[in-house]
């Protein structure tokens, strides 16, 4: 099980992405923004930070790197892609997932554990096979634009083909508005396209896939993607 | 040259702040005048941000040296042995004067700048801090500066990726137009990695890397050495705008340099730009360094020598690089997008020398600029109040009669409220090492691929410091080795950001002289020496100065962050033991600050030996695994450490208190909220109570096993009281739910800020 | 020829602007009690070079689609003047 | 009566524009070799009422040195019209 880790020059989640991946007991080696080629890997992780400083708006620049038209390709072939945070800000205006981000309702950047809950059926995605449906992990939040939106009508198609993957909830499981740290649309935390093989989230499993960080839940989405490659990769 | 400048030539270098007996020793030491440009160097050499000349005198006392120090003051940062061939660099730095007029952008490249001192000695930056010290929150004023501050230091640590782990928030009117801004940066790499900041091998090149220069920031350095008045804010090219994508490029560009081998010798360019670096560097390797100042990257037309010289822009570095090594250094550059330029090369004669055009601009010794500033001896005073306010007897003040209500109200006021609010806006977490993150009393943060970890806190009461800025600058040295032992970790050595008045005034020097003095003799005493640190001088607003402030960062070293021992309560039925010895000692204390609305009284007594012992037993304890949690107790005393430990693990206790042991007939309000020293919470479990209790015993540590964890409530009853403590009444027996602590707690910062 | 862009990115007005709001409240609380409603957006100034005004205004129409607006939730204006000399 | 200001506040010449720079490399590395120069600020739209349009361009002023804009940094302008009806 082979990870790459996009690096684009203001990512600055890329070396704990690594050192999450190999303390699972994978492989993970750095593709850089500039190549031409993303082969040889079998899972694509765009990590959080700043890509390219993202002062004009969340990765708004580096959907013009070359490394996206390669990513973009490997999407459309089925296997699975992950961006985290900024990676999910990536993929957005990449136009490989629908909707856009915009800055949390409070306009401060939020660093924090937070309750997700598990929306899809495990099989839906590639990183969620080792989850429940209603399964509730936690893992931390750390962003200044998380407030998710897209129109009415994209909404409605992405919940009927189980698109949300997971939302922000309460103590009692429940996507209610005060446990939505940034004002995204029903409480959405991720979401996947429509042949499910490429997620976005905002929330970093990568920060809590040991427990000596504060919680180990994280790693259940590199085992989850690690199964399913194992498994001959196929979305059911 | 200007017309204006014409007009006050007679005295030119006094409109750059240098004293006319200054002037003279300039032209001693050139044997001639110096030109603009010279007087411009060496106005902002000689500044007191740079040359330290009206301090340095007193700084010769510090303890700078032990085992465990590998770079002790003088470097960009101090760096000490962690074990396996790891060194940690760290130091403290302030970016108050920039922070109070643009409150955003002056934190944020207050802490692009100590970052770049880290990452300048070849280390990788790991971990952040800030000291934030704010006019009270009832004021527009400060509550403007307060969140444009945070936002800045979230805004620029955020995106370079580096975790902002911890820090202090202090509110005090004394700083509402003079707030601090005190940012601390550790980083990590191996012994053999460590690049200094000399300029070495005659011939060699000199290499401007980073960003290119612009107009910003010009006389930066002596803007910070003044006063802030009207006519001082008025200067405004004095404030720069951090990019900390550029930062974040630079970064790891000059760690991949370091780590091909490319560097010979690097600093960055901070206060004084090009003329601070070049003159330091050839000042340190004992050579001198000639630059063509028209091949300096430039991002503006039309800039004079002087300008160049003088430029502040952020993000760039001077690099000597191994010989022949240009090219490769130009392409590891250009791979994060950044330019590298030859601009000269090193000599031998000892002189910095400037070429523009073809022609020579300035030539000046190195060693004269960065090193031959006049010392001065100030003059110093007891200010009066001093002993006033000492006089004051705590005898007078009356008992309270609302123990729950004290303690709810301390809590909730903003200097010992939760900070959530501050540190939920940094990114505490990223870089997957933060084992300890902000909220308990020292981060630890794990270095990258090691079991070892690091203790961080930054410390200081200023109303200890302004009371007895001796006892209260030893205090803070003590309270921060508390801090790093309670979470199990060994205290390492100091950095400090010492922040005063305007020096000139005898009674602020005394108050410098006295606070070096006490932190010198606790350091000492606890063996963690200074390795480097900032002064920070003038922070007055040409009226009223801010309290002495000399903030400690220290840092301390676990073997093992597995080890680490948490804050708050942790299960049921742990066993709680108070360590050390309480005092009747409520003077200067937040609860006579707060509940009496009294800033006087003396300063808790300190026994550095017994603090020492204390830290000597955390370590050990927590070695042995014999703690759940430990917290120890500074501002607010044992009441809001108690609360503290069960806001944090959520959890209740039960406790019995029996005065003997401590000072004798200590009512329970004085014992709940008395800040003697040494003291610390620990929780046991109880199958290794005994354990614990013999090893305090025989580490000479006063123990009492004074309750139990448990339940939603946190009831203090005290020994003398009937055994069914529900006769007792609200003056006798605390007794209040861990939730309205927390709400408190939590709420009371969030509330001053957005109502 | 050089021309200067100036284009205005805002928020989609079905879009809520936190900021606004926070910039209102504070307007407010200072005492300008007049104040009913504030939207914060972009200012870009882009100076380029093009052959003319027509091939000026196509290039800054792409870039704001392209990158400088995401039109999921924003819109764009601009004008277009020949710069200054000097 | 009720008016609309358009704000527009933007860093002063001599100070980096680090938005800006990075705006434009990405234009240029798209291929608009013809930029020259990004500068980025921000716009803000506040609508308020005041009895007169001198009332109101005094107000704006006050609000922009005051609260909007840091002179320190920043520099700003702007243009008064009445807010169309409904
Ligand atoms: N400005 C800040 N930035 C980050 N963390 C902060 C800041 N202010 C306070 N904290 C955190 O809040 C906690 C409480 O701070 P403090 O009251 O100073 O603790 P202590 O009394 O133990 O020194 C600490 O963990 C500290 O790191
Ligand atoms: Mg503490």
């Amino acid at each position: 099980m082979k990870f790459g880790i996009v690096v684009f020059p203001g990512s600055n989640c890329d070396r704990d992405v690594q050192t999450a991946a190999r303390a699972a007991g994978y492989d993970a080696e750095f593709v850089w923004h500039t190549n031409t080629s993303v082969d040889g890997f079998d899972c694509l992780v765009l990590p959080g930070g700043f890509s390219y400083g993202d002062y004009l708006r969340t990765a708004a620049i580096a959907r013009f790197s070359s490394v996206m038209e390669p990513v973009a390709q490997y999407a459309a072939s089925g296997r699975p892609v992950i961006g985290i945070c900024n990676g999910f800000q990536v993929l957005l205006e990449a136009g490989l997932l629908p909707g856009a981000m915009l800055r949390n309702t409070s306009c401060k950047f939020i660093c924090r554990p937070q309750r997700v809950r598990v929306e899809v059926e495990s099989v839906r995605t590639p990183f969620t096979l080792k989850l429940r449906p209603g399964q509730v992990i936690t893992l931390p939040i750390a962003h200044g634009e998380g407030n998710y939106h897209v129109d009415g009508e994209t909404l409605a198609q992405m919940e009927r083909g189980s698109q949300v993957v997971f939302r922000y909830c309460d103590e009692s499981d429940e996507p209610t508005p005060g446990s939505n740290p940034n004002g995204s649309l029903g409480n959405i935390a991720g979401i996947c396209n429509k042949a499910g093989n490429v997620l976005g989230m905002m929330p970093h499993p990568e920060r809590a896939a040991e427990s000596i960080l504060g919680g180990a839940d994280g790693r259940l989405l590199f085992d989850s993607v690690a199964q399913w490659v194992q498994g001959g990769g196929r979305i059911v | 040259m200007s017309d204006e400048l014409i007009r006050e030539q007679e005295c030119i270098w006094r409109t750059m702040g240098l004293a006319d007996e200054e002037y003279e020793r300039i032209r001693q030491l050139l044997g001639r005048d110096p030109n603009y440009v010279e007087l411009g160097m060496f106005s902002v050499m000689w500044s007191e941000h740079c040359s330290y000349k009206n301090t340095r005198a007193v700084l010769r006392g510090l303890p700078t040296s032990g085992p465990q120090v590998l770079q002790g003051p003088g470097e960009n940062a101090g760096i000490v042995d962690v074990g396996d061939g790891l060194a940690v660099v760290f130091k403290i730095e302030s970016h108050n004067h920039p922070s109070a007029v643009e409150p955003y952008q002056g934190a944020a490249t207050g802490v692009g700048g100590i970052i770049r001192d880290i990452f300048t000695m070849g280390a990788r930056p790991i971990a952040s801090l800030d000291s934030l010290w704010l006019g009270d929150l009832s004021s527009p004023r400060a509550r403007r500066l307060f969140s444009g501050i945070v936002a800045g230091i979230s805004g620029y640590g955020n995106a370079v990726g580096i975790p902002t782990v911890g820090g202090q928030t202090v509110f005090h009117s004394s700083y509402e137009s003079n707030p601090l801004v005190n940012a601390m940066c550790v980083g990590v790499m191996r012994h053999e990695d460590i690049k200094r900041g000399a300029a070495t091998g005659v011939g060699n090149s000199v290499m401007v890397i980073g960003s290119t220069t612009g107009r910003d920031g010009i006389h930066g350095a002596t803007f910070a050495s003044a006063d802030l008045t009207e006519t001082s804010i008025e200067r405004k090219s004095a404030v720069q705008v951090g990019d900390p994508f550029r930062e974040k490029l630079l970064l790891e560009a000059c760690l991949e340099l370091v780590a091909r081998g490319c560097v010979l010798g690097i600093q960055d360019m901070g206060a004084a730009g090009l003329t601070c670096s070049s003159c330091e560097m050839a000042s340190r390797g004992g050579t001198g360094m000639i630059i063509d100042l028209d091949r300096v990257p430039r991002r503006e037309t039309g800039m004079t020598p002087y300008e160049v010289m003088l430029s502040e822009s952020q993000e760039r570095m001077l690099l000597v690089p191994t010989p022949g090594r240009e090219d490769e250094v130009r392409e590891v550059l250009s791979k994060w997008g950044l330019e590298a330029v030859v601009v000269g090369e090193v000599t031998g004669d000892g002189m910095v020398t400037l070429i523009e055009g073809g022609d020579q601009v300035a030539h000046v010794p190195a060693k004269a600029l960065a090193d031959d500033a006049p010392v001065y001896h100030r003059e110093s005073s007891k200010p009066e109040y001093v002993d006033r306010l000492a006089a004051f007897d705590t005898i007078g003040v009356p008992a309270c009669t609302d123990l729950a209500g004290a303690l709810l109200q301390l809590v909730a006021s903003p200097s010992i409220a939760s900070k959530r609010w501050v540190w939920e806006q940094y990114d505490h977490q990223v870089g997957a090492g933060t084992v300890i993150g902000p909220g308990s009393d020292a981060a630890v943060v794990r270095l990258p691929g090691s079991k070892r970890g690091v203790a961080l806190t930054t410390d200081c009461n200023s109303r200890y410091c302004y009371l007895n800025p001796r006892l209260g600058a030893a205090h803070a040295v003590a309270e921060a080795a508390r801090n790093v032992a309670c979470t199990g970790a060994r205290p390492l050595a100091v950095t400090n950001c010492q922040n005063f008045g305007n020096p000139y005034k005898p009674e602020v020097f005394w108050q410098f002289r006295e606070a070096i003095a006490g932190m010198s003799e606790a350091c000492r005493a606890l063996g963690t020496p200074v390795t480097g640190g900032n002064v920070s001088l003038s922070n007055e607003d040409g009226e009223t100065a801010i309290r002495p402030t000399p903030v400690i960062g220290m840092v301390g070293a676990i073997d093992d962050v597995e080890l680490r021992v948490p804050m708050g309560f942790q299960a049921e039925g742990d066993i709680v033991v108070l360590l050390g010895y309480t005092r009747d000692e409520i003077g200067a204390s937040e609860y006579l600050a707060v509940v009496h609305g009294v800033e006087a009284g003396q300063v808790p007594a300190l026994d550095l030996e017994a603090e020492g012992r204390l830290c000597r037993l955390l370590a050990t304890a927590a070695s042995r695994k014999l703690l759940s949690s430990a917290h120890d107790t500074s501002e607010g005393g044992l009441a809001v450490a108690l609360a503290e430990c069960a806001i944090a693990g959520r959890l209740g206790a039960t406790l019995r208190i029996d005065c003997a042991g401590h000072d004798a007939g200590l009512a329970p309000d004085r014992f709940l909220f008395s800040e003697s020293g040494a003291r610390a919470l620990v929780t046991v479990e109880q199958s290794r109570l005994d354990e614990f209790l013999a090893l305090a015993a025989s580490l000479n540590v006063p123990a009492a096993a004074v309750g139990c964890v448990g339940g939603d409530r946190l009831c203090v009853e005290f020994g003398e009281t009937p055994k069914t403590c529900t006769g007792a009444g609200a003056e006798r027996r605390l007794d209040v739910s861990v939730d309205a602590l927390s709400k408190a707690y939590e709420e009371a910062i969030p509330c001053a800020m957005e109502g | 020829m050089v021309y200067v862009a100036d284009i205005v990115v805002t928020l989609k007005k079905s879009i809520l602007d936190p900021q606004g709001d926070a910039v209102r409240s504070a307007l407010r609380s200072m005492g300008y009690t007049g104040v009913q409603d504030v939207r914060i957006g972009k200012r870009i100034e882009v100076r380029l070079e093009a052959a003319s005004e027509a091939e000026c205004r196509q290039a800054v129409d792409e870039m704001c689609s392209r990158l400088l607006a995401n039109t999921v939730v924003e819109a764009y204006d601009f004008s277009i003047k020949e710069a200054p000399r000097g």
